[in-house]
């Protein structure tokens, strides 16, 4: 799907990327999975936040790569961060202690209190309808970090009333549930699709829309939701994405 | 002391039917080679263990060696996802495939575990999240101290770990560097361990980032050129980016995994 | 972001009376400097943490601002014992001493679990010893899968880790090579950090077997050129061991070590 | 002292360090401490042990240094090491599973069964009547190694029936005490002092004379015992030191 404005030409997915990038602010430590969220980490470091810290689950502290990374263990990542370190210490010295202010995770499901299904699409977890890859860091990324930003694709299908299986734990079923549970980040703050943006009711904890992007509706929108949608009395409008911006996310896509 | 030999005689001293088996590599330095020689070499009934598995462990799934996955991601890395293993789960082909499943940070505490010589590991995880629930080696621990509740996992402690490293001495000592992963714990957990190198060297010169197992920590050293691939080897060869992509179709069909298995087992040559 | 300071700066802003501090380094990057500064401001009521206490803390101890000191083993390395620490333990010279005593792979652990987040931390330790019947904060566990009892200790948690390394960039990023000792999980533990290191540079070049400390994860950095002194700093200094023999007959003696607090305290430069 | 041979002077010190080399094999991993432990540990190496794994506790696996290291943070100990890991790693990932055949200890009182202490001399922890360096590694590197030797200067003050507090666990009180507590390893199988040699019983663990030094008598050895000590049916008389490993010892001690 492509989206014209008045001069630029950009698809749902650049908007979506670009969407994120804006989210991450100079000086953030951002624990970043492959894929959108460190194309959208990437598109950040390297426009509004050159100082943001990637971290990344391979080892990289403070990664600086100049191309999207292949893979979490693409060399690019070693040869431009701070610091190397092993896989238990990245988890057990950087991520547990809560040392990183935002992880930002995908998802093949989400649910209305931003919890993150990745292990099974079904009821039945020993006799799945599709099974995903699975955990990877992100239960310990969803439980440490200060905010969790999800990136996500939206569908019916990807984003629904209740997970199938909680991989990574959001808000539970809102109100309180992550406090109960002793979990020290505040979870899903900022929900970012290629429709547009969500952040969980300051009360209830369910996820409200409260932006749109340029050229979609409110109508598409609850399409596209699996559950009976709440939109924010203040619905804001994404800005498109400037020439700047596109140029970065571009060249970095081209670099890889 | 880590004796060198050749791949097929290490994998056919080191890795018996039945046994517990971590290949390990986190995206960088995948011992594939040596996956594949277990492949040739007919193994059954494997427990592989491995925090990220991937094409190699989709490949040891759909040539039937494995009964079970200990695992906390498996995918095929920037493609999707890895079609024997999903084969396996769902339809049980060619043969049911029990998993035992994780995160990332309770696998490397598990690692941990094992290479500290304690029988489990205590961690911030699995809070609220159904894998506690599917999975029984994820169980709960009270601090003695402050009487918070913690997960604890327990130690992973391999028959056999399998890993891939720069360069090696001819005494046996193996140096690794870039990201290094889970390694150096998967070796040390392990009752026997399997490196496979790029090259042995006169010496071992050191290297911005480089770690140092030394030789008697180790069983066994074999010289296995590119034996990462697809994967990669810093300072040695890139990532194969295609192989990963021309996987995916391989994967979804099963005629065409066994065209390709045909292939792996007679040629020799890993395809 | 680490802020680059003045030590007497760092030292007023940091070390408060009453805190918990630990100074580490296992004999080579000793923050010494820094500990004279600590005397020289006269902080009081200090809980004092270090695995291997020597002269610095010996002369924290003779100057009056300890009140406790958590340790593992505390003499004058290759010449004997620490006499300021053993009038304050024998006698209460200059005030009573408390003593929190583990073993070294217990401190280690505890470092450990306090830069990873964790109250307490598992190890197979002090079995048979006399160390559980007189040190609070070693109790038992039991593994949750084999039923085995095993130690536990808890979190070191540290108002102030001080430590010296051998290069900072101007954004405060740490590097220090050689033996690392615990100087890493020290920092990580506690709640704000000093480091002291010899140069302050443009850019850290990689060194061998260097690790790097993000600015991020450090508070505060003072550029102290010999602020290991008498301990040596690799590739800048090396070990004074004349000073560590003179320190005996100073510490024998309560007037000469007045002496040597007296000139510490007055001409600022560390005797 | 000094003891004269048809050739030799050497010192009951040179001795000592001298018997305790011999004790090291070729290719034993060794955990050392600063001190005689470390002297003897570099005497095998450069004399019959060329390939001995010095293992010290500051990190540095497989050190080779060519003269005696000043501490056991002494940087010649990282320079010449195989790998060089942190002070927790060297615990944790080495000592603690059972790596190491041989821990080196020193003591400052070491009793019948072989415990020793380095922590207080007196009855009362709170107020001892001296006030030794405390445990360092010893209590781990004890239960941990599969032998433990020790080597000690002989008086009635070191030799003790009972130490005053047991900071690393020998054999107990005897008779399969470090069976009932699962220690790992052996224990004390080998004391080594200025006077001569002495192993614990196999049924007792009562440590017993097995060997004099030249020019020592059993007198002179009960002199320096705190206990009634038990001498072996066959006992032995340590060679005297070479001319070869003295001049190892010596150049070592000079070069330091």
């Amino acid at each position: 799907m492509s989206t014209a404005t008045t001069e630029l030409t950009y698809t749902s997915d650049e908007m979506m990327s670009i969407a994120a990038a804006r989210a991450l602010s100079a000086g953030q430590r951002c624990f970043v999975g492959i894929g959108l969220p460190s194309t959208a980490a990437n598109v950040a470091r390297r426009s509004h936040a050159p100082d943001l810290v990637l971290i990344y689950e391979s080892g990289a502290l403070g990664a600086k790569p100049d191309r999207l990374p292949a893979s979490i263990g693409d060399g690019i990542l070693a040869e431009t961060a701070d610091a190397v370190v092993s896989v238990p210490e990245v988890f057990n010295y950087w991520l547990q202690p809560g040392r990183i202010d935002v992880g930002f995770l995908g998802a093949a499901q989400l649910d209305k209190f931003g919890n993150i299904n990745t292990t099974v699409i079904g009821d039945d977890y020993a006799n799945p309808v599709v099974r995903l890859p699975g955990a990877g860091g992100a239960p310990e990324i969803a439980a440490s970090c200060h905010e969790v930003y999800v990136i996500v694709r939206q569908s019916k299908r990807s984003f629904v009333d209740r997970v199938d299986f909680v991989t990574s734990f959001g808000h539970g079923r809102g109100n309180g549930d992550r406090a109960r549970l002793g979990l020290p980040g505040a979870g899903p703050t900022l929900v970012i699709t290629d429709l547009g943006v969500y952040r969980p009711d300051e009360h209830t904890s369910e996820l409200t829309l409260t932006a749109l992007h340029p050229g979609v509706t409110v109508e598409q929108v609850r399409e596209a939701t699996g559950w009976q949608l709440r939109v924010a009395d203040e619905l804001a409008r994404t800005p498109a994405p400037t020439s700047d911006e596109l140029a970065v996310l571009r060249a970095l896509k081209e670099a890889s | 002391m880590a004796e060198i030999v050749s791949l097929a005689d290490a994998v056919a001293e080191l890795v018996r039917d039945g046994d517990v088996v971590a290949l390990e590599g986190f995206t960088h330095l995948i011992p594939v080679a040596a996956g594949h020689e277990i492949i040739r070499q007919r193994r059954r009934d494997l427990t592989l263990v491995r925090m990220t598995p991937d094409i190699v462990y989709d490949q040891l799934i759909g040539a039937g060696c494995a009964r079970k996955l200990i695992f906390s991601w498996g995918g095929n890395p920037g493609v999707g996802s890895l079609h024997r293993f999903r084969d396996a789960v769902q339809n049980g082909w060619p043969e049911p495939l029990e998993i035992e499943e994780h995160s990332h940070a309770g696998m490397a505490n598990r690692y941990v575990a094992g290479a500290s010589g304690l029988p489990f590991a205590v961690l911030r995880g699995y809070t609220g999240t159904d894998l506690a629930s599917v999975t029984s080696t994820i169980k709960q621990i009270t601090c003695p101290f402050t009487g918070e509740r913690l997960a604890a996992v327990p130690a992973i402690n391999a028959d056999v770990s399998i890993i891939h490293a720069q360069r090696a001495d001819r005494a046996g000592n193996v140096q690794l560097w870039g990201l290094v992963g889970v390694q150096k714990e998967a070796v040390l957990a392990a009752k026997r361990s399997l490196v496979t190198v790029e090259e042995v060297v006169d010496e071992l010169e050191p290297v911005d980032g480089g770690i140092v197992l030394p030789s008697w920590a180790v069983t066994r050293v074999a010289e296995v050129p590119g034996g990462a691939h697809p994967s990669y080897a810093q300072g040695y060869s890139e990532r194969d980016n295609g192989y990963y992509a021309e996987w995916d179709p391989i994967s979804r069909d099963r005629a065409e995994f066994e065209k390709w298995l045909e292939r792996t087992r007679t040629t020799g040559v890993p395809a």
